[in-house]
């Protein structure tokens, strides 16, 4: 048994800790969070061009288109440190839409579109969510349908949460509509200024601007399916392997948590300091355990898929774990804050920078979205301990 | 034992469902989020018409002498049908007095509308009133207050703060004019989008003392902390009405969501928090109306409220998924509630702590 | 709305404490929990003798059967009167299968019966689980066949706690093997001595004993199977009814929660009071609010049970609660307690009188015994929110 | 980074579940429960054979020198297998004096099993070291220990006692012989049928004293807390396998249980709890072994552990019903280990109270 992190590791660790300490401050962090999803502002911008100039865009790509080929114990570093310094994430075009295409498409499709992702050309929002199809993706209903060279493509995405910014949209449509379900779907781009193409903004509760996305007989070239016509659902679950280290990463739970303890480590209250607060104490102490918990489910992640296995219940747990416990840390630090927590995160006086009330309302998508945690529940199940599916 | 409303009660209920089905609606709540608009006012208009600002109010200062369970009531379907809170704020104001100073000159015009009612309870450092900063002291033959109050609720809409400072001994109770000489109001952003502000008193004359000493204020505290209960368990309500209807409606992999077992157990555990805070809340409101509590009782309804309201509102919005986490949705006004209630009146610490005490001491 | 009891409620629990005062003391408790399911102690049966010849063993008893006919909420305040004080309930014969055969019985089984369990000359098991049919009653497989005038009957049941003790036993049996499962089953009386009846004990984890019963062509007569034939689901069901306040009542641990309580106000820890630890505080305060808000679920079903109807939902939530919770209470008590929590009820040192550890072994089986917690929340779903069944 | 167990851990484990299959029957735990028979003794004849009674002492003093970790996972896999507690306790004995008195000279009949080593830690009154009142003391040239230790696992069983007392400054460690002069046992019933007695000593002569002061009782307690994640870590693997096999047995209602959603997302929580407390152990074990522990986290798996334990004991036993509910079904004495452990080395309370305190102090 082993959990320290090989030399090799911990001077990576060091190396992002470092270009963390050089090109991240509150100033980017503030702009992050205040930008929310209208698009990267200047400071975001300039942090992912360094990251870029740094040859971290290909952190996770092989070595064969250019990436670094790291490994997921590498991954999972990095992104717990980017997450926990509260700085932007790598796009999903890079993380996502790439890796993907790397892997399934033709040689033309990589040549076409792989170079213009490097360069940070393009940017895809990606269109899996429908109305009606959310944790049941395989129900999807917007349709493409081949008129001489042209893919004709009709219907509505929901959550399509970069459509306002994106140059394109990495769209799972079903191309097969004879086929069994999970089996009709492609995976298709769809430039946004392409005729048809039409965006409504959808605002949420943390205030997060997503959109819903119409399509209407929009036409793309034939070679705009990438990989093979009927694949798209198997290629979306690829797609969410490339995710697993994030959606169960405890960085940003862990960076909210510090900005509390650091408050309370400041604050007096009744005329004595808030940490000597029995309950205070209590309350934060079981968080921190929680933390370290989570934090282990994410690394035994890492190292699942640097064993060459998909990790399905492992990532799942801490998936679970981790929106679960953003939810608590949420309410601990309202109601350790008290009136003060309700403050909006603009008030010059909202303590921990009104992050906790941002992350009560944030944290329900955390467990509803991605696969709902019911779903992730039965994969625990189906996955994990060999139950039996109905 | 009668844990349901009487008939009277119901019948107000219904008044009210009714009133906020035709006046609450969605479009109106996003505008209001923002400020005060006309057709609040409006809404405030006809609910002073209908003589529900002065419910509570005593008959003699021209309310309708109601008993608080029955201003709760009221409190609660306004809460479900989510009525402005600065609204039930003026329920709350006129209430609250109408309760510890039944005689007060202000009353009537509360009862009206005329005036509202803010209460200006909580300072920035501090959580219990034996530090509260804010005092009252006569200078040139005025008592006049001083000090910083926080997070008071629609302090700029009102026209009366009723005061909680201290005057050298107990916590007293004065009412100063909001636009008086002396008052500063700096307007606070809010996650829940309501209107609290901070609020400093520079020697701001007092209009009314209220006698009574510490008692009235620990008074006081109970009303506001009933009205708290009341608007908790309305939102509790509407959360799970919404939930259960929303789960027999969605389908996903082919049935409605409401067939996956995970789905109905999670509303079964809605439905038990739900139906116990229901119970606690309103055995402490009734209790509270007939000056009757025991011990920890209220401790113990306040600390399992606030907490199920806010696990209720956290299943209700996983439940309802992204139909829910729109900004049209009903449930989100709920779940601010839910915090911001919490915060304010039902604190976990000192409510353990008294229940603790209450046990141990 | 209106929580206080009425004049007469008061009375009644007054008079309920009064004779309580006048008939339970320490050596009754411990005698009973000592005892377990060892049949009553000599404590016990004056006990139970002195609530006959106070004509209480009628209390929920229709008055022409020579009952009280006390409302639920009257027999609420009897059962937490009795529980809280660690004094002997009342046999399942009188508050289960005595108001069953009043209810269903021919007025020839009545005659039969009544007057023996009124006179405490007959006493029952209840025979209705076996090992393949707990929560799913329905499934069961013992058999009765008519063979002249007389029931043959076959097969074994499981849990029947009281068999080493009891004079019959009341037992479900599919008598219409063609019929539906849930309408093949009938009530029927099995005495004891009858041949071809054995017990075999099987000691369960909290130190008490239940048996197995086994019937290999035992006879009865036609007139023992009581009511109809095939409605012995129903029946069951009815008896349920019978149990729904006890089911959920608080007044068990409520009992042990005192005890605990005391315990830490006596105790010294380290050279201080134990209940000057802020962690006890907070634990004990956490469970006077889970007791106080299961309090108000049972209150809630026996108001609802004077209101004429069948409060299902209502009896399912308190019982869940009301298990979940014993186990909490159990342990923070052992923690509490420390080392001591570990001790035997017969060390004289035990603190709480070895209670808690007790507790932590009874209490899983309140929770999936009387009907799992899952099928108690599919209830609630079903019933108490109108929840479509499968 | 390797979360799991090397090839040769994992040999050990299989021999340890291969002995465990065939010597720890149900019936001879049945049998334990009351006492200690020849079986049990040959058991431990066995092990102490196998070389693992002495696993963690050092070469030099006749043992195998492995390191802790290595011990934890014969400890870990005897837990999962049920071996006795006395078993159990045999090896955490010789490792713990292995690790803080390499030299001792009482190590070599420890890692035989000719001795066996108890340790008396707690007392009635003190949960804390400095509160202790067992003291040693020069009495007539000879160190003596005098007072009164409490809840002594295996006192009785054991030629030795490792007592931990005061000497007028911190903590100290001293041997003596249970069967010396001024040595009283008196055994205790306890609900998990282990065998521990309070002990008086009364001038009990010091055979041994452990060098290290505070810094030795503090390693000592890190050994055993050590040992004790590594029991509660195989304890909890048991009963979720158990459980997991139970629920695609078991039918209710014409279909295995493990179809019943509610009962595959009780397995998926399981799960959650022994994956996330299995590696916080065994990184707090790892850095005990390597002596790398870092602030809070030995508080934080003890915590996390003990509490997971215990709640994945009732959800096995929630889910296995009445089946393992019978005195047979090993189910439960996982159960009473689990409380046991978790009582003796995984208190929530100063675990939290140590976290608090690195965080916020």
């Amino acid at each position: 048994m082993d959990y320290e992190l090989s030399p090799r590791e911990q001077a990576w660790r060091e190396e992002v800790r470092e270009f963390i300490g050089e090109h991240v401050d509150e100033a980017l962090a503030d702009e992050t969070r205040q930008r929310g999803n209208e698009g990267r502002g200047p400071r975001a911008q300039l942090f992912l061009d360094a990251l870029r100039d740094r040859g971290w865009w290909g952190l996770a790509w092989p070595e064969e288109y250019g990436g670094l080929g790291k490994t997921a114990l590498e991954q999972w570093i990095f992104i717990d440190e980017i997450e926990s310094a509260g700085a932007p994430m790598l796009p999903l075009t890079v993380t996502s839409v790439a890796p993907t295409i790397m892997r399934i498409g033709s040689q033309e499709q990589k040549r076409d579109w792989l170079p213009k992702i490097q360069a940070g050309e393009i940017e895809f929002a990606l269109g899996y969510s429908e109305a009606e199809a959310g944790t049941d993706l395989a129900s999807l209903k917007t349709r493409a349908e081949l008129d001489g060279d042209e893919w004709v493509v009709n219907g509505a995405k929901m959550w399509n949460t970069m459509a306002h910014h994106a140059t394109h949209n990495w769209l799972a449509v079903r191309t097969e509509p004879d086929a069994r379900k999970h089996k009709g779907i492609s995976m298709m781009i769809v430039p946004m200024d392409a005729p048809g193409v039409s965006v409504q903004p959808i605002w949420v509760w943390p205030g997060l601007r997503t959109n819903a996305l119409f399509l209407d007989n929009v036409r793309v070239p034939r070679s705009y399916l990438i990989g093979e016509r009927g694949m798209g659902f198997y290629y979306a679950a690829m797609a969410l392997n490339f995710e697993r280290l994030s959606i169960g990463s405890i960085g940003m739970a862990r960076r909210h948590f510090r900005a509390l303890v650091d408050e309370v480590r400041r604050r007096v209250v009744d005329g004595r300091p808030l940490r000597e607060d029995p309950w205070v104490r209590e309350r934060l102490a079981r968080l921190q355990i929680e933390i370290d918990a989570a934090g282990m489910l994410g690394l035994e992640t890492a190292w699942a898929l640097d064993q060459g296995r998909v990790p399905a219940a492992e990532s799942s747990m801490a998936k679970i774990y981790v929106s679960e416990l953003s939810q608590r840390i949420a309410d601990v630090g309202c109601e350790i804050l008290g009136l003060n927590g309700q403050l909006h995160a603009d008030e010059a006086r909202a303590l921990a920078g009104g992050r906790m009330q941002w992350l009560y309302r944030l944290s329900p998508m955390l467990a509803f979205g991605g696969g709902t945690n019911e779903v992730q529940r039965d994969i625990i199940g189906f996955m994990g301990f060999g139950l039996p599916r109905k | 034992m009668r844990p349901v409303p009487t008939p009277q009660q119901e019948e107000l209920r219904a008044a009210v469902r009714d009133l906020c089905s035709r006046e609450v609606t969605v479009e109106r709540l996003l505008v209001w989020e923002g400020a005060s608009d006309a057709s609040e006012l409006a809404l405030l208009e006809s609910i002073a018409a209908l003589g529900w600002l002065g419910l509570g109010v005593p008959v003699a200062a021209g309310g309708s002498g109601a008993c608080l369970s029955d201003v709760a009531i009221l409190v609660s379907e306004c809460a479900r049908g989510l009525v402005p809170r600065s609204i039930i704020g003026a329920v709350r104001g006129a209430t609250a007095l109408g309760v510890i100073a039944p005689k007060s000159s202000v009353l009537a015009s509360l009862a009206t509308g005329d005036n509202r009612l803010a209460m200006a309870v909580d300072e920035e450092e501090a959580r219990v009133a034996s530090s509260f900063s804010t005092t009252v002291e006569v200078e040139g033959g005025v008592p006049r207050v001083r000090g910083a109050k926080a997070y008071v609720p629609d302090a700029a809409l009102s026209e009366l703060h009723l005061v909680v400072a201290r005057d050298g001994q107990g916590p007293v109770l004065a009412l100063t004019e909001a636009g008086g000489p002396g008052v500063t109001i700096r307007e606070l952003r809010t996650f829940g989008g309501d209107r609290q502000a901070h609020v400093r008193y520079d020697g701001a004359p007092v209009v009314e003392r209220i006698e009574g000493g510490p008692a009235a204020f620990g008074r006081l505290q109970e009303v506001r902390q009933a009205l708290a209960l009341a608007e908790m368990v309305g939102g509790m309500d509407a959360v799970l009405d919404a939930t259960v209807a929303y789960v027999q409606e969605r389908e996903q992999f082919g049935q409605k969501i409401a067939l996956f077992q995970a789905v109905r157990h999670q509303i079964a555990d809605m439905g038990i928090r739900v139906t116990a805070a229901r119970h606690l809340a309103w055995q402490a409101i009734t209790r509270i109306d007939r000056r009757a509590l025991c011990g920890h009782e209220l401790a113990s309804a306040l600390a399992y409220t606030g907490r199920a309201f806010r696990d209720v509102c956290v299943t209700g919005h996983h439940l309802h998924g992204g139909a829910g986490f729109v900004v049209e949705n009903r449930l989100r006004f709920h779940s601010e509630r839910a915090q911001s209630l919490a915060i304010r009146y039902a604190c976990e610490a000192p409510a353990l702590e008294e229940i603790a005490g209450a046990l141990l001491d």
